[in-house]
């Protein structure tokens, strides 16, 4: 059976429904032993006191803001290239989820740098490129509120998401060669790999909780965004019958 | 009038969010200046208040086109002149909604702006004060640039070069009620100039705007 | 119970607070679109039922 | 009872039409003609005090005239009724159902006015005079767009008003369906070539 | 095409100025920048190339929804989708006018303005430069923007929101070229990425602005 | 020659009419009839190429097809002559004076358009079609607003373009005084209540 069938919407709603239960109490489950794990079991970092248990929310939602738009990404090339109309009501469905993570990696971030770097914001490269993704995805949900033709809409935002790509990446670029930050560079993704003990790696005590709560910080993306591509299919056919009865 | 007053609303948040957008130009031109000057915080605190009260006013003078320009083009404009509403009732009306949609907001959200641009903890309040005394004032000026370009081609334009001078009394008591505010400074001559100067506008302006708009409209 | 969150204390729990604020109105306002549309669609399809 | 006497009409510095003198009574409609370009549409403004008259006078009517121009003034982001409605509150009436069923728009109410087809854009535009609640019509090629069933309802419309006591002025090339109407040609008032009185002082 | 060109520069010279007021505006906004945050000339030299560069941008940017919603409003946009030419010539031949229409006008003039902020003098030159290969850049994605737009109402706001993040490298590049020029340092790294990206966004994206009229407008 | 097959169209998400056929041979005319929101735009816009076909075939349109909607198309800051001009030479055709000529825009030749009364600027959007240099004109009421001498200036023009090998497809409401023209009325094909395809998917 090919992976298309699913972007047939009903079927997407009945395979969607066995198993968004799931997702959503693994969802918890992860986020529940993560962050609490987290933060009342580990423990304070000899230099950064206890702020050091803002990561576990702080890396998760930064992770999921990035990945959560390469998935808007690839959905709106699923739909200029094949249409299939579930991938790109499931990029429509992805964006403000993926909004909400740049927000909380944003506002985590900027109660972090108070005590940190003693700033609530610094124009970091790192901090500063998640702002234009920020603005990336506003911009992104605006046009899709401004259009009332669906296909339209589909159309004008998938090639916004396909340019906006190309400008997010070139304008890390060029955030990068504006200012030299203060951020530190990623060691998480090394950290489970090798055991060592370098200070440049995060030490496992720390890692563990970490990945529980990135795995949970994913399933509940995973969760959302079927549920609210569910919730768009239905709208949008709500809007054909009702249009449908309407003409009769 | 009140029906006026609830279609103007209605009408900017129907519109693919009006009040949203005059926000979204806010933010990006606060972010988009320290990409232009460079990314030191101290500069950025110095010249952070006048930042976010150009944001404010810029922010302010690109929504004003559509006061009238809209029911201009679509005639309603000659309907509302032959209504039984006195004009001024109507371009004070319109000024409203304008400051409802548009300058409401930016005072809420200044704060927020004010973060990532490194304002002095001390400024936060002026600032809103000044903003929420300026704003008004703002909108009423622009209602009459609006009355004076409708129905002109390019009229966005030619309404910004007529409304910016008129912006330059309350920007300056504005900007120094905010600039004094986060400098810890005494504020009180600036904030009674620019109180008074926002007052007298709203207070007169209507009926200049009014007088232009029947002229316009003939 | 509560873990020793020394100095840093609102730091920690403000971080903690907005965030799970944002996730909690994030989820329960997709939540309740969800069921809305859901209901909506039920009405339409069958109006008598 | 509208009265226009002796009246000048100037349209982009030019006197377009003067001598115009007619009377509308209650109860009376008044069909104005004349070619493409004649100053119909000049005259009419003036009437409705859109623009002010060269000379002459017009007495009567003022706060009691209802405009209706070449476009129609429809918000398109608001719905069929909500465009209705607002003008009622504006006017101070009501009887937005009432002008509804008379246009046939009832099942159209909760469409948004964008999204409607010309001829069902002109039928709203029209319904909006039924809600003014004004007596003197003043109409600038009303049919325009209108099919033959929609024309019939337009001249009940207006036979429905002049009946209650209201008047209507309106300028048209084709036939409206009210035979009943009076008819003014504009074309023997063609203004002699001068200038209009704000240019008379540079002459 | 030359057709097309020709008609829109006629048009922007009559209807009220396009020149003049892009100009004016500009002009306008980094007046009012020493009033916002106050007259010191230290602080003003400082941030002075990079307030050049907003000023341009946001007179760029304001002028911007006219690129395509005049000719939408009155039709010309369908027939033109219906006549002999490439969309993909129309758009680029409407980003020219732009730029020859606001950001050419910018780029002269941007050096008295300098005056009035205190640029450093060996900053001039550099000033001009950036903004001679970084305006072209800004007409193009603006072009973009507002063919995303057309037909929107209350598209101009919306627009802003989506063409100033795809600013940014521009932006960022070119007031860095500005900046650096001004204190004297090396530029050739950030002039090359400047140069890069105008080339890369002249040469590509007015495909992607033709793909996105054409959903546009059926 | 046009032939349109089976066609089906929509608008606003909803077919309009299906099952549309009909051909349109070189020298001659075809009228489209069908009350106020029958979708005689949406069926017009759709054979022009504005918008995508629902179903069906067109074949023979495209590049051979001058459109004219319910909007003229005129910029008001560019004079009469110019405006023509500017088509003439986005279309690579002459003809600017024989179209000023044919209706009697040559006096009126150096005003700007903006100034124009309504049914002038209708005589100069329809003079732009001479100027297009296509052999199937598409018209969307072209005569709203023209004057009984406008109409024949119109049918003259028609008729001429017709007997050069031009054919010309029109929708209207009021007589535009072409006899000859064979009339196809689309009340009978009012698509059955379906979505259209591109909600097909969700129902
Ligand atoms: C608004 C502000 C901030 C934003 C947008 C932000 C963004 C990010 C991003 C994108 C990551 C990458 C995660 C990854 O590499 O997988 C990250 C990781 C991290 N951030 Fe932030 N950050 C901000 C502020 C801060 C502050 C103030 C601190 C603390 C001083 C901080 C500490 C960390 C740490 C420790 C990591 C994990 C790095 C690693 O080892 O991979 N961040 N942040
Ligand atoms: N700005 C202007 N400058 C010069 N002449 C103008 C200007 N505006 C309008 N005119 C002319 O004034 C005359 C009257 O125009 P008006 O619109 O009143 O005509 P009309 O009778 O309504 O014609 P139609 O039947 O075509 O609507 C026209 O000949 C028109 O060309
Ligand atoms: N966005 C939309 N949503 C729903 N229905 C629409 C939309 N746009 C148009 N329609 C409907 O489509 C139908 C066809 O419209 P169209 O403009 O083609 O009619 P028409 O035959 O040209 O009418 P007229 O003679 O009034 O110009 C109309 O009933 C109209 O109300
Ligand atoms: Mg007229
Ligand atoms: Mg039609």
């Amino acid at each position: 059976m090919s992976i298309w069938e699913y972007a047939n919407p009903v079927k997407f709603i009945r395979t969607t429904d066995k198993v968004l239960p799931w997702i959503a109490g693994l969802a918890a489950v992860a986020l529940v032993i993560g962050l609490g794990w987290g933060f009342f079991f580990t423990p304070d970092d000899y230099r950064q006191g206890s702020t050091v248990k803002i990561i576990y929310i702080h890396v998760p939602s930064a992770f999921l803001a990035i990945n959560a738009w390469l998935m808007m990404l690839v959905a709106s090339l699923i739909w200029i290239v094949r249409r299939h109309h579930v991938s790109a009501l499931a990029a429509r469905a992805a964006a403000p989820v993926g909004a909400v993570m740049t927000l909380i990696a944003l506002i985590t971030g900027a109660i972090w740098g108070q005590p940190m770097w003693g700033t609530w914001w610094e124009w970091d490269p790192r901090l500063t490129s998640f702002l234009i993704l920020f603005l990336f995805y506003l911009g992104y949900m605006a046009l899709w509120e401004a259009i009332e033709n669906d296909d339209t809409a589909a159309d004008l935002t998938s090639i916004l998401c396909l340019v906006g790509s190309v400008f997010a990446l070139l304008s890390r670029y060029a955030v990068n060669f504006w200012n030299q930050g203060l951020h530190q560079g990623s060691s998480v993704m090394r950290a489970g790999a090798a055991t060592g003990d370098t200070t440049e790696r995060v030490s496992n005590v720390f890692a563990v909780p970490l990945f529980i709560s990135i795995a949970g910080f994913a399933l509940l993306f995973i969760a959302l965004v079927f549920l609210r591509t569910q919730t768009e299919i239905r709208a949008r056919r709500m809007r054909a019958l009702l249009a449908r009865e309407r003409q009769a | 009038m009140i029906a006026l007053l609830i279609r103007d609303l209605r009408l900017a948040v129907r519109a693919g969010g009006g009040f949203g957008l005059g926000l979204a130009f806010f933010l990006i031109v606060v972010v988009l200046v320290p990409f232009a000057v460079g990314p030191q915080t101290q500069l950025l605190a110095a010249i952070s208040p006048g930042v976010l009260w150009i944001g404010a006013l810029l922010a302010c003078l690109l929504s004003l086109d559509r006061i009238f320009a809209l029911d201009w083009e679509d005639g309603s404009l000659d309907l509302l002149a032959t209504a039984p509403l006195p004009m001024e009732g109507v371009v004070s009306v319109k000024a409203l909604a304008h400051w409802l949609t548009t300058g409401l907001p930016l005072v809420l959200v200044a704060p927020l702006l004010g973060v990532l641009l490194n304002l002095p903890v001390q400024g936060y309040g002026w600032l809103v004060v000044s903003l929420a005394i300026g704003t008004p004032a703002l909108s009423v000026i622009g209602t009459f640039g609006a009355a004076l370009t409708v129905g002109l081609k390019r009229g966005g334009l030619l309404m910004s070069l007529l409304v910016l001078p008129l912006y330059v009394p309350t920007l300056i008591f504005g900007a120094e009620v905010a600039r004094r505010g986060a400098d810890g400074l005494a504020v009180k001559t600036a904030l009674l100039m620019e109180a008074g100067i926002s007052f007298g506008v709203i207070a007169l302006l209507p009926f200049a705007s009014a007088a232009v708009l029947r002229i316009n409209i003939r | 119970m509560m873990p020793e969150l020394g100095k840093y204390a609102g730091t920690v729990l403000s971080a903690y607070g907005a965030s799970i604020v944002l996730l909690v109105v994030l989820v329960a306002a997709s939540w309740r679109r969800a069921r809305k549309v859901k209901a909506a669609l039920a009405k339409v399809e069958n109006p008598d039922g | 009872m509208l009265t226009v006497t002796d009246l000048c009409v100037a349209r982009g510095g030019l006197a377009i039409l003067e001598g115009v003198s007619f009377e509308l009574a209650a109860g009376r409609a008044l069909v104005l003609r004349g070619p493409n370009g004649a100053g119909k549409t000049t005259l009419l403004r003036t009437v409705a005090g859109l623009q002010p008259a060269e000379a002459g006078e017009i007495s009567g009517g003022g706060e009691a005239i209802a405009y209706a121009g070449h476009s129609d003034g429809l918000k398109a982001m608001l719905s069929v009724r909500e465009n209705l409605a607002f003008w009622a509150s504006v006017f101070d009436a009501g009887g937005v159902d009432d002008a509804l069923k008379a246009f046939d728009l009832v099942t159209l109410q909760d469409r948004m006015a964008g999204t409607l087809s010309a001829g069902q854009k002109r039928r709203l535009g029209l319904a909006r005079l039924m809600v003014t609640g004004r007596p003197i019509w003043v109409l600038d090629e009303p049919t325009v767009s209108l099919d033959a069933a929609s024309v019939a309802l337009f001249a009940d419309a207006v036979r429905g008003h002049l009946a209650q006591g209201g008047s209507a002025l309106m300028a048209t090339h084709i036939d409206l369906g009210i035979p009943e109407a009076e008819v003014f040609d504009v074309g023997p008032f063609k203004a002699k070539p001068r200038a209009a009185a704000m240019d008379e002082a540079f002459l």
